[in-house]
């Protein structure tokens, strides 16, 4: 991410700034570890999104889970840790991110 | 007025030399004077040994140091001449008054004093009378503005009513009882003959 | 207008009733603590609107203060030495975040040893914090600079905190005469309040108090030093304005006799009373005395200063704390400072004196002219800097 | 109570793009505590990991108000807004009833020590406020020096596991129980891992006027030493070896939220962290036995008083 470092003069004034900017940054590239959403077995119990520490886990408009926000995700897996599907019906599986 | 008169005050903690001080000042303000006026600053507790300064001037007063030859000491406690030198830099022109029962003879032979003028009044036994305590600071404000010739003595009665007036507004006998009080010491100040 | 009789604390707690900050927060200290009492008796009373939060340390206070301040409210504290001390850590961060709280100082020496009574010492230290200071010479000044101080902490050019100072004792607790303004003067003078930004706003949020990592730090420091810049003209503009509309005028140095002047003293706080009284005297002996009091010592004005001083052949540099690092103090080294590459300079001598509230009498103050004096006819340095007063 | 149907449907006080660690638990409690409020929020936090991660300037992860002032003073400076906020709302400038909930955070360093002073001077004054320490018991942002919160053993940088001195040589400072002295009106103890647990008390919180304290346990994966998948796992597992009861005094009246079922053996608690690895080891038996021993006069003591 190239973005222009501003000067001084165009700073709020007082150490300010607007709220919720972090969106911008990515962190997805923290990741060796990859969380797979497998909607199928989803049963939207929302554990890994009370559990998510980087607001990753992306619901729809109707508020059903329907995948993971790479943007953000860090691979820390307490998704996946969280995740009370039964082994043969994971909603969440890890994988090693490939780069 | 030509130059600025400096007072000093002696009590001991509690006994309000501070109080008179400030109040003789806020009266002088009221009378059109330029003042100042400010306790000698220490960790002391009731009962020890203070001082209080007043500055007057019919011009604003600039200078801030502190008060070393004042024209003018009060003693509100007579037993503190026993061991503070309650004449230290009284010029020769000075005036001492002094809340005791002796006469000015007395007090000048007890102090071994040669020059300076020394006037007495018994400030406790007018606030005891008057007042019902002893608080000897009001009445000898009464003998200072008689002493020193420095305020028009019906405005500072009317002036110190108006103020107490209004600080005691629900007790009317207090004010009734300190204006009798510095009127007393007013004209029962006596000097050297 | 009224006339009151009232000690420096009673002046300036009586300038906070006028100004009715939204919040105060608070702890008490000597020779400041009148301060707080008499505004907390004026909250008890009910004639303050003021949220008063008595806090359990300065360090709290001034926390507090940055929080109310960043909710979009107008704040005061007040407070001296140890208590200054103790807020120091948050002083720089109330000025990086441009919040004009106005504090009330009470100059008093540091601890060690103890002491409780007037220098310099204090307000001196936490001189480089990006706030702004002035120095009250009396009860009068101390009352009309906090006003002043609210109209100039405020300016949108400015948006600093601002602590005006008194000499602890020799002002906080001396009682002199006052020309107050009314109460509705001073409401219509301080205007309302207006925040730039507040954390209240919840329909802004806003995040304030960032880290910076080393890319942007050096940025967030430059709005102190363009406000500083503008801060001198401010309270210029405002001293100026306060003279058209209530008779004092006020700059950020006085220049007392200067016009023809040969040898001056440099002074700031209450000791420029005492040294009027001086260099009256020796004008009327035909010796050509001045005294220049330094009122802002934040922003610092240097060009005034110079201006001053230039055309003089010796001074007195008046110096109410040491910086211990064996050349002057804080006022003779900005002075020392600001004179460097003029073409006239005078001899400029630093006197350190009065520490721990050392009186300074008049006698004091004749001995130092009578050594400019001396240092004008030789046109030598008798001494560069003395302790003066102090024991051997 | 407000179920996680509830929540999903609030708008999120952080953003992710915040650098915190992966698996850090500061974010999970910050989350379901603010989601807890029916009302607006503002938000002063501690200088520590929370604020240093969500607000590297230009970017703030945080959607709500938020202002950090220093380390030791966020009770002190959320009692300032709080007195802003009583204050313009006196003065007209704030409506009647547009309430909005003030909430301080830090860890346990700027609660359990440098901040203290400035904790218990706000509760003492009655801010309304709500006061949340994300304690992982150390010094996290500063690289792991032990707090008046490190457990008894758990070796950290300035309390390390040596050949002689078996790392932190006291036990936890019980700043719960402080905090009840203060008899304040609301004083809680939950931890991650407990969701439900933590926003009803984080709700239940909200719903009373004055100064109100909840002291999470945070798993820190760094200082603590575990794979960051198993944060809410531990936090689990500490109140399951009751060093961590999860309980909360209501206006003074103890009530237990949480029982486990079996009360594990402290030592699964330690065995799953590195930092008492070492006690594990021949030779410091005495130091766990020790540890086990003021766990279970802890609990007992809180269950007596919950019972009674």
């Amino acid at each position: 991410m190239a973005i222009k470092k501003m000067g001084w003069k165009e700073l709020m004034p007082g150490d300010a700034i607007s709220g919720g900017t972090a969106a911008e940054f990515e962190t997805g590239d923290w990741r060796s570890e990859k969380p797979i959403f497998h909607k199928e077995n989803c049963i939207n119990c929302y554990f890994c999104w009370a559990y998510c520490p980087d607001s990753a886990i992306l619901l729809d408009e109707n508020k059903k889970v329907v995948g993971i926000d790479y943007k953000y995700c860090k691979g820390c897996g307490i998704c996946d840790r969280e995740c009370p599907t039964k082994k043969e019906k994971r909603a969440i599986t890890m994988e090693t991110e490939r780069k | 007025m030509e130059k600025i008169v400096e007072i000093r005050w002696h009590g001991r903690g509690g006994q309000g030399a501070k109080t008179a001080a400030l109040l003789f000042a806020d009266c002088a303000m009221s009378l059109g004077k330029y003042i100042q006026a400010f306790p000698e600053y220490g960790p002391e507790r009731m009962g020890a040994p203070v001082q209080a300064f007043d500055r007057l001037s019919d011009h604003p007063i600039t200078l801030h140091c502190g008060i070393t030859n004042p024209q003018i000491v009060l003693v509100l406690d007579p037993t503190l001449m026993a061991t503070v030198d309650v004449t230290q830099g009284l010029p020769a022109d000075g005036s001492l008054i002094v809340n005791t029962s002796k006469s000015p003879q007395e007090i000048r032979k007890e102090l071994g004093l040669k020059n300076a003028k020394i006037y007495t009044v018994d400030a406790s036994a007018i606030s005891k009378d008057k007042i019902g305590r002893d608080i000897p600071n009001t009445p000898m404000l009464g003998a200072l503005v008689k002493v020193s010739g420095l305020l028009d003595y019906d405005q500072m009665i009317k002036d110190t009513e108006v103020k107490l007036e209004k600080k005691f507004a629900h007790k009317p006998e207090i004010v009734k009882g300190n204006i009798e009080a510095i009127k007393t010491a007013y004209d029962k100040v006596k000097g050297e003959k | 207008m009224p006339r009151i009789a009232r000690t420096g604390n009673e002046a300036m707690a009586e300038a906070m009733r006028q100004i009715n900050p939204h919040v105060v927060a608070a702890y008490p200290i000597t020779p400041a603590t009148e301060i707080v009492m008499i505004f907390a008796g004026f909250v008890a009373n009910g004639v303050v609107d003021t949220q008063f939060v008595a806090v359990e340390s300065e360090h709290s206070a001034m926390s507090a203060c940055v929080g109310a301040a960043a909710a979009g409210c107008r704040v005061m504290t007040g407070t001296s030495s140890q208590g200054l001390q103790l807020m120091s850590e948050i002083l720089p961060i109330a000025s990086a975040l441009a919040l004009p709280i106005v504090l009330c100082e009470v100059n008093r020496a540091l601890s060690g040893p103890i002491n409780i009574h007037c220098d310099h010492s204090d307000t001196m230290a936490v001189r480089d914090f990006g706030w702004i200071q002035i120095f009250a010479e009396n009860a009068q000044e101390a009352y009309d600079s906090v006003l002043q101080a609210v109209v100039i902490a405020e300016n949108m050019q400015v948006r600093l905190p601002a602590m005006v100072t008194t000499d602890g004792f020799i002002i906080s607790h001396c009682m002199e005469r006052v020309e107050a303004l009314e109460d509705a003067e001073v409401k219509k003078y301080v205007g309302e309040f207006k925040a730039v930004n507040s954390v209240l706003d919840v329909g802004k949020p806003l995040t304030m108090g960032c880290l910076d990592l080393q890319d942007y730090y050096f940025e967030h420091k430059m709005p102190i030093v363009e406000s500083m810049k503008k801060a001198k003209d401010v309270i210029l503009e405002v001293g100026l304005d306060f003279g058209k509309q209530f008779g004092r005028e006020y700059g950020l140095v006085e220049n007392y006799k200067m016009d023809d002047a040969e040898i001056a003293m440099v002074a700031m706080g209450s000791t420029c009373g005492t040294a009027r009284v001086v260099v009256d005297e020796l004008r009327g002996k035909g010796v050509k005395a001045g005294l220049l009091k330094v009122r802002a010592f934040r922003p610092f004005p240097a060009e005034e200063i110079k201006q001053s001083l230039s055309k003089l052949k010796s001074v007195a540099i008046m110096d109410r704390s040491d910086m211990f690092k064996n050349q002057g103090g804080q006022v003779f080294t900005e002075i020392r400072s600001a004179m460097y590459g003029g073409a006239n300079s005078p001899i400029l001598t630093n006197y350190i004196y009065g520490l721990g509230g050392r009186e300074i009498s008049l006698d004091d103050i004749r001995k130092i002219f009578a050594e400019q004096k001396k240092n004008a006819e030789s046109g030598e340095v008798s001494q560069l800097i003395q302790h003066f007063g102090v024991r051997i | 109570m407000p179920g996680l149907r509830d929540l999903v449907k609030k708008s999120d006080p952080l953003t992710g793009g915040h650098r915190a660690c992966a698996g850090c638990g500061a974010p999970i409690v910050v989350r379901q505590v603010l989601m807890s409020s029916k009302d607006p929020v503002v938000v002063v936090s501690a200088t520590g990991c929370l604020e240093v991660v969500t607000t590297i300037f230009p970017y703030s992860a945080w959607t709500v108000p938020f202002l950090h002032n220093a380390f030791e003073n966020s009770a002190a400076t959320c009692s300032g807004i709080e007195a802003a906020y009583q204050a313009l709302k006196r003065t007209g400038k704030i409506k009647e009833g547009q309430h909005i909930n003030f909430v301080a955070f830090g860890g346990d360093g700027g609660t359990y020590d440098i901040g203290f002073q400035s904790l218990s001077g706000a509760v003492e004054r009655g801010h309304d406020m709500l006061y949340v320490c994300y304690n992982n018991e150390a010094y996290m942002n500063t690289g792991i020096q032990r707090s008046s919160a490190t457990p008894k053993g758990a070796s950290t940088t300035t309390a390390p596991a040596g050949k002689v001195i078996p790392g932190k040589v006291q036990f936890s400072k019980n700043l719960t129980e402080i905090m009840v002295a203060h008899e304040m009106p609301y004083v809680a103890q939950s931890a991650v891992g407990f969701w439900r647990d933590l926003t009803s008390k984080a709700e239940k919180a909200f719903s009373i006027r004055g100064p109100k304290f909840i002291n999470v346990l945070q798993p820190c994966r760094l200082g603590w030493g575990y794979k960051p998948a198993d944060t809410a796992a531990i936090g689990r597992l500490a109140a399951d070896t009751c060093v961590w009861p999860l309980y909360e005094v209501e206006n003074g009246k103890y009530k237990l939220t949480y029982k486990p079922k079996e009360k594990k053996p402290v030592v699964e608690f330690l065995k799953s962290q590195d930092r008492f690895r070492h006690l594990l080891k021949p030779g410091n038996e005495a130091i766990l036995e020790s540890i086990q021993k003021e766990t279970d006069k802890r609990w007992e003591a809180l269950l007596a008083k919950s019972e009674g």
